[in-house]
């Protein structure tokens, strides 16, 4: 049985029969595949919810091998992260409203993402002083159309001059328009390539390569 | 924090199907385009069995990472490679670009462990640890270093700026020679960019999310745009799928062109059956 | 001068991001047309019609998105709309909380569940969307609390997206596009996006009728410039004005140090 | 608004404000145990977080549809037990048939998204004329219309790009970095916004402006 079960090409057709009735419920109108297709979502999100589990092994190796090595730099900051993990999960599933976890969520866990979610800010200004040279023409028409719409979308461009905001106005709403397009439908032609590839099992790179 | 406390079920949308697809009515031209996909690579595979494969141009992003990984070698540092936020899932529309990801990661660590290059992998796409593992567990065997390899060089974070937070740390303390971060890119493209630069890193970027594609230009050394990393893992491996995949990608691409062209010119004569027929 | 350290640059930015809020500059924001089209949308409403206020950001964007929110929802109390909130953010708690301790009337003009009614979280992305546009009382049973939609006369009266008169939508992904596929174009409903600045540029290529879109943080300055009420867009547009004036200056001295590298080789 | 006196937000606002500053140490100065102490107590904390968040996604959609006697739902919980197969080698391939199901949704629902949002959409807005056009209306159509094509044509792989594709493809370069600046710029405003909002944290908390 097992050997049956093993075979790539069975765990390959499962793949292409998930993905084709995918397909298939959002082109026609069948009742039956449209509830599948539902339930067929539902299932993926709690399976990959148990990977969860997964993460927090593969956190957990690298981290308690850091204190077993007494790593130096590091095995301090591992046992905290381990130590504070478990209590933290202990109280919130215990009582999500508790205090602690109600604190730590608030002023940790979303203060750090919005802090940084906000980094970006010191290094796309450090990105635009690399990339914004005028090496090419091709360089030059991204520096005048970049700077329209910091122009545009800032006050000030249209203090130092009435034009300012026009130009960007229009490079925003016309101009970048075509260009954008295309990025758009080039990305799906390959992307719909490779999903072909992967649903006719033929796409063996990202199936670990051997076996 | 809130519970989920409800979601649609699919009772609901059996009962209310019919409502549904009337809004969403407009999709059977899309069905005759993907259907021509399909048709279309079936044809380019046959030509290239008969070995009639049309020539595909150079992809320099991808002939650079043996380059990339020598560099690494001589320095005696390692590789970092990440796929990016990507939804957290392989099971959302970024799905792929994961796994076209971790087929190029099936590349290089290839060659990292035949120059006994470390590699880092930092992700938080729970799912996908399962194929990683596995894939760089089958790249060492493959060179014959299957006791080479560690497990430990899988990090994984919860989140996306977890993610990003944990890449900084990363790249301070290890000092890695390589950055590749080839995925579902969001904003850690521009971050873990500009923090690679600062330590000098050479980089190899790529994603389909347009969104990002300006920063990867920004940062990276060299760059994949959009398909480019679909066409990666084959394009390494030397498979001939690779230029039927591209190729009937193009003939997709002029098919396209084509209709909007002749779209055009019917719309502006005042006839509308192009745009009636897109609509179908 | 073409290789500064970058920390320079960020200490540079850090700074001049400092200033403006303690000592504010107070330049004028002008009005765009597509702040003013949502404007004129909220303000042609009154206390017979619906709009729909769907949150789909986290407070991690408070920044881009919370002045547009209040300014808008500050719009709609003084036009008395009702107003009905739902999101699909695991935080968005949060948000409601924000909002309602900016917009008091909320508490003290509006009778909770007559005037307005916050239906809480919703899990299931573009399906969800496009179940609320058909049918809402089978996808919400009861609201945040608890209470349910049968004691609730607001939530009573929108059946489906033909009962609601403006879907404002607070955005920082794609749900822009889920409401315009099943909402607008599906049933009509005319659909207005508060949003983070990247949008602006998918958002005018989509195929579709938008009302009005507030780009970031600068429509919300423009929103509060036009209800007459500043806030934290227009105290925040300050600080925009400086960076940006910031990076042209960054990006012409490069230029000039790029050029004159060159020069010297 | 006046300055937060009750224990609990004040002890949260200064936490939160101290660990901000201790990420960015990593930007403004370089990485030290400082930082290393956020990067891990944030990791640490998201971590559990995610747990407890797990936990309810699986009561709500898959417990609570199981204690109403839907035994559907023990299919998935049974594949994403069999991840955990992964540690052991013998046993190890049993996980891909939970992955083999995740990656056929996930292709399943990128393709049909695609095809139809992004290239069937795209050419059917390039070819859709203005409403009640002016002379400067038809200038923009036709503008977008040739950024379109000629952008297209760059992305052309299987030929070569000269003869008559040299100009087309050299137009449609100019095009794609027109829009890649202009998507470059509106990031910019939005990131300004993002920062500015952490300044102005730090500096309500530390006292030197007002709260509000």
């Amino acid at each position: 049985m097992s050997s049956i079960l093993r075979r790539r090409e069975i765990i390959l057709f499962l793949t292409g029969i998930v993905g084709g009735l995918m397909i298939f419920e959002y082109f026609f109108a069948v009742k039956e595949t449209a509830a599948v297709s539902s339930t067929i979502q539902k299932w993926a999100i709690i399976i990959s919810t148990f990977a969860l589990g997964l993460g927090i092994i593969t956190a957990f190796r690298v981290h308690l091998s850091h204190v077993k090595k007494r790593t130096k730099g590091q095995w301090f900051f591992s046992a905290w992260l381990m130590g504070f993990f478990v209590l933290l999960t202990v109280i919130g599933l215990w009582n999500t409203k508790f205090v602690v976890y109600d604190w730590t969520f608030k002023n940790v866990y979303v203060a750090l993402s919005t802090t940084l979610y906000a980094i970006t800010g010191f290094y796309i200004f450090s990105a635009a002083y690399r990339a914004f040279r005028v090496r090419n023409i091709e360089a030059a028409i991204l520096i005048v159309s970049g700077a329209l719409i910091l122009l545009r979308n800032a006050p000030i461009g249209e203090a130092i001059w009435k034009g300012f905001p026009i130009l960007g106005e229009w490079v925003l709403m016309k101009g970048q328009v075509g260009g954008m397009r295309t990025l758009t439908f080039v990305a799906a032609v390959g992307l719909v390539a490779f999903g072909i590839r992967t649903l006719l099992g033929m796409e063996r790179g990202y199936y670990g390569g051997g076996e | 924090m809130t519970k989920a406390t409800y979601s649609v079920g699919a009772d609901f949308l059996a009962e209310n199907l019919e409502e549904i697809l009337l809004i969403t009515t407009g999709r059977g031209f899309s069905f005759v385009v993907l259907v021509l996909s399909f048709i279309f690579f079936y044809i380019a595979i046959q030509l290239a069995k008969k070995g009639k494969a049309p020539k595909i141009r150079r992809m320099v992003a991808m002939d650079a990472i043996d380059e990339a990984v020598g560099r690494a070698t001589e320095e005696g540092k390692p590789v970092h490679y990440s796929p990016g936020y990507a939804y957290m899932t392989l099971s959302s529309e970024q799905g792929p670009q994961t796994l076209a990801s971790i087929g190029i990661l099936s590349y290089v660590a290839g060659l990292c462990a035949r120059f006994d290059v470390p590699i880092i992998y930092n992700t938080c796409i729970a799912d996908s640890l399962p194929l990683v593992e596995e894939t760089l567990r089958t790249a060492y065997r493959n060179e014959g270093k299957a006791e080479a390899f560690d497990p430990k060089c899988i990090r994984y974070q919860p989140g996306q700026s977890e993610y990003v937070s944990a890449v900084l740390g990363t790249f301070q303390r290890e000092r890695p020679a390589v950055n590749m971060m080839i995925g579902g890119l969001y904003y850690e493209a521009v971050v873990i960019g500009e923090a690679a630069n600062v330590i000098g890193a050479t980089q190899i970027g790529g994603s389909a999310n347009i969104h990002q594609m300006p920063f990867i230009i920004a940062t990276c050394d060299y760059a994949m745009i959009g398909e480019e990393i679909f066409a990666g893992s084959a394009y390494v491996t030397k498979d001939p799928l690779v230029t039927s995949g591209i190729a009937s990608g193009d003939w997709m691409k002029m098919l396209l062109i084509a209709i909007t062209v002749l779209g055009a010119m019917l719309e502006l004569s005042g006839v509308n059956v192009i745009s009636q027929l897109l609509k179908w | 001068m073409a290789e500064v350290d970058r920390r320079v640059l960020y200490w540079v930015m850090f700074i001049a991001l400092a200033i403006p809020f303690i000592n504010p500059l107070g330049l004028p924001v002008p009005i765009t047309e597509m702040t003013k089209a949502v404007y004129d949308k909220v303000e042609s409403l009154g206390p017979k019609n619906i709009a729909l206020f769907s949150i789909a950001g986290g407070v991690s964007a408070w920044p881009e998105i919370a002045p547009s929110m209040v300014a808008v929802m500050r719009h709609l109390v003084k036009r008395e709309v009702k107003i009905v909130v739902w999101g699909f953010f695991t935080d968005q708690d949060i948000t409601v909380d924000m909002i309602t301790s900016n917009v008091p009337e909320l508490s003290t003009k509006y009778k909770y569940g007559e005037d307005w009614v916050y239906m809480g979280y919703l899990a299931g992305g573009e399906t969800a969307v496009a179940a609320l546009a058909s049918d809402v009382h089978s996808v919400f049973k009861a609201d945040k609390y608890g209470t349910p939609t049968e004691k609730l006369p607001l939530i009573q009266r929108v059946k489906s997206a033909k009962d609601v008169d403006l879907v404002l939508t607070v955005d920082t992904g794609s749900y822009i596009t889920y409401y315009i596929r099943h909402w607008n174009v599906g049933k009509g409903t005319p659909v207005a996006e508060i949003g983070i600045a990247m949008q602006a540029d998918q958002v005018v290529f989509y195929p579709a009728n938008l009302v009005g879109l507030l780009i970031g943080v600068r429509g919300g300055a423009e929103y509060e410039k036009m209800i007459g009420r500043l806030g934290g867009g227009t105290i925040t547009m300050d600080a925009i004005n400086i960076s940006h004036l910031l990076f042209i200056i960054v990006i012409a001295l490069a230029n000039i140090g790029y050029v004159m590298t060159r020069r010297k080789k | 608004m006046p300055y937060p006196t009750d224990p609990l937000i004040l002890s949260g606002v200064w936490a939160s404000v101290i660990l901000t500053l201790m990420v960015y140490s990593y930007v403004l100065y370089k990485e030290t145990p400082v930082f290393r102490f956020a990067e891990h107590t944030y990791i640490s904390a998201s971590l559990a977080i995610s747990v407890v968040v797990a936990y309810q996604t699986l009561s709500s959609n898959a417990f609570l549809p199981i204690s109403q006697g839907d035994m559907t739902y023990l299919i998935p919980i049974v594949l994403g037990l069999l991840l955990y197969t992964l540690p052991f080698r013998e046993v190890r391939w049993v996980s891909r048939y939970p992955l083999a199901f995740i990656v056929g949704v996930g292709t399943g629902i990128a393709i049909r998204g695609s095809v139809h949002a992004q290239m069937v959409n795209q050419v059917l807005a390039a070819i859709t004329l203005p409403k009640a056009p002016q002379p400067i209306d038809w200038f923009n159509f036709l503008f977008s219309l040739v950024a379109f094509l000629t952008s297209t044509s760059y992305f052309i792989f299987t030929r070569e790009h000269t003869g008559v594709l040299k100009i087309p493809t050299q137009l449609g370069r100019y095009m794609i970095m027109l829009a890649l600046g202009s998507y470059f710029g509106n990031t910019i405003l939005f990131r300004m916004s993002m920062l500015s909002g952490r300044v102005e944290e730090i500096l309500k908390v530390f006292g030197i402006i007002p709260w509000r």
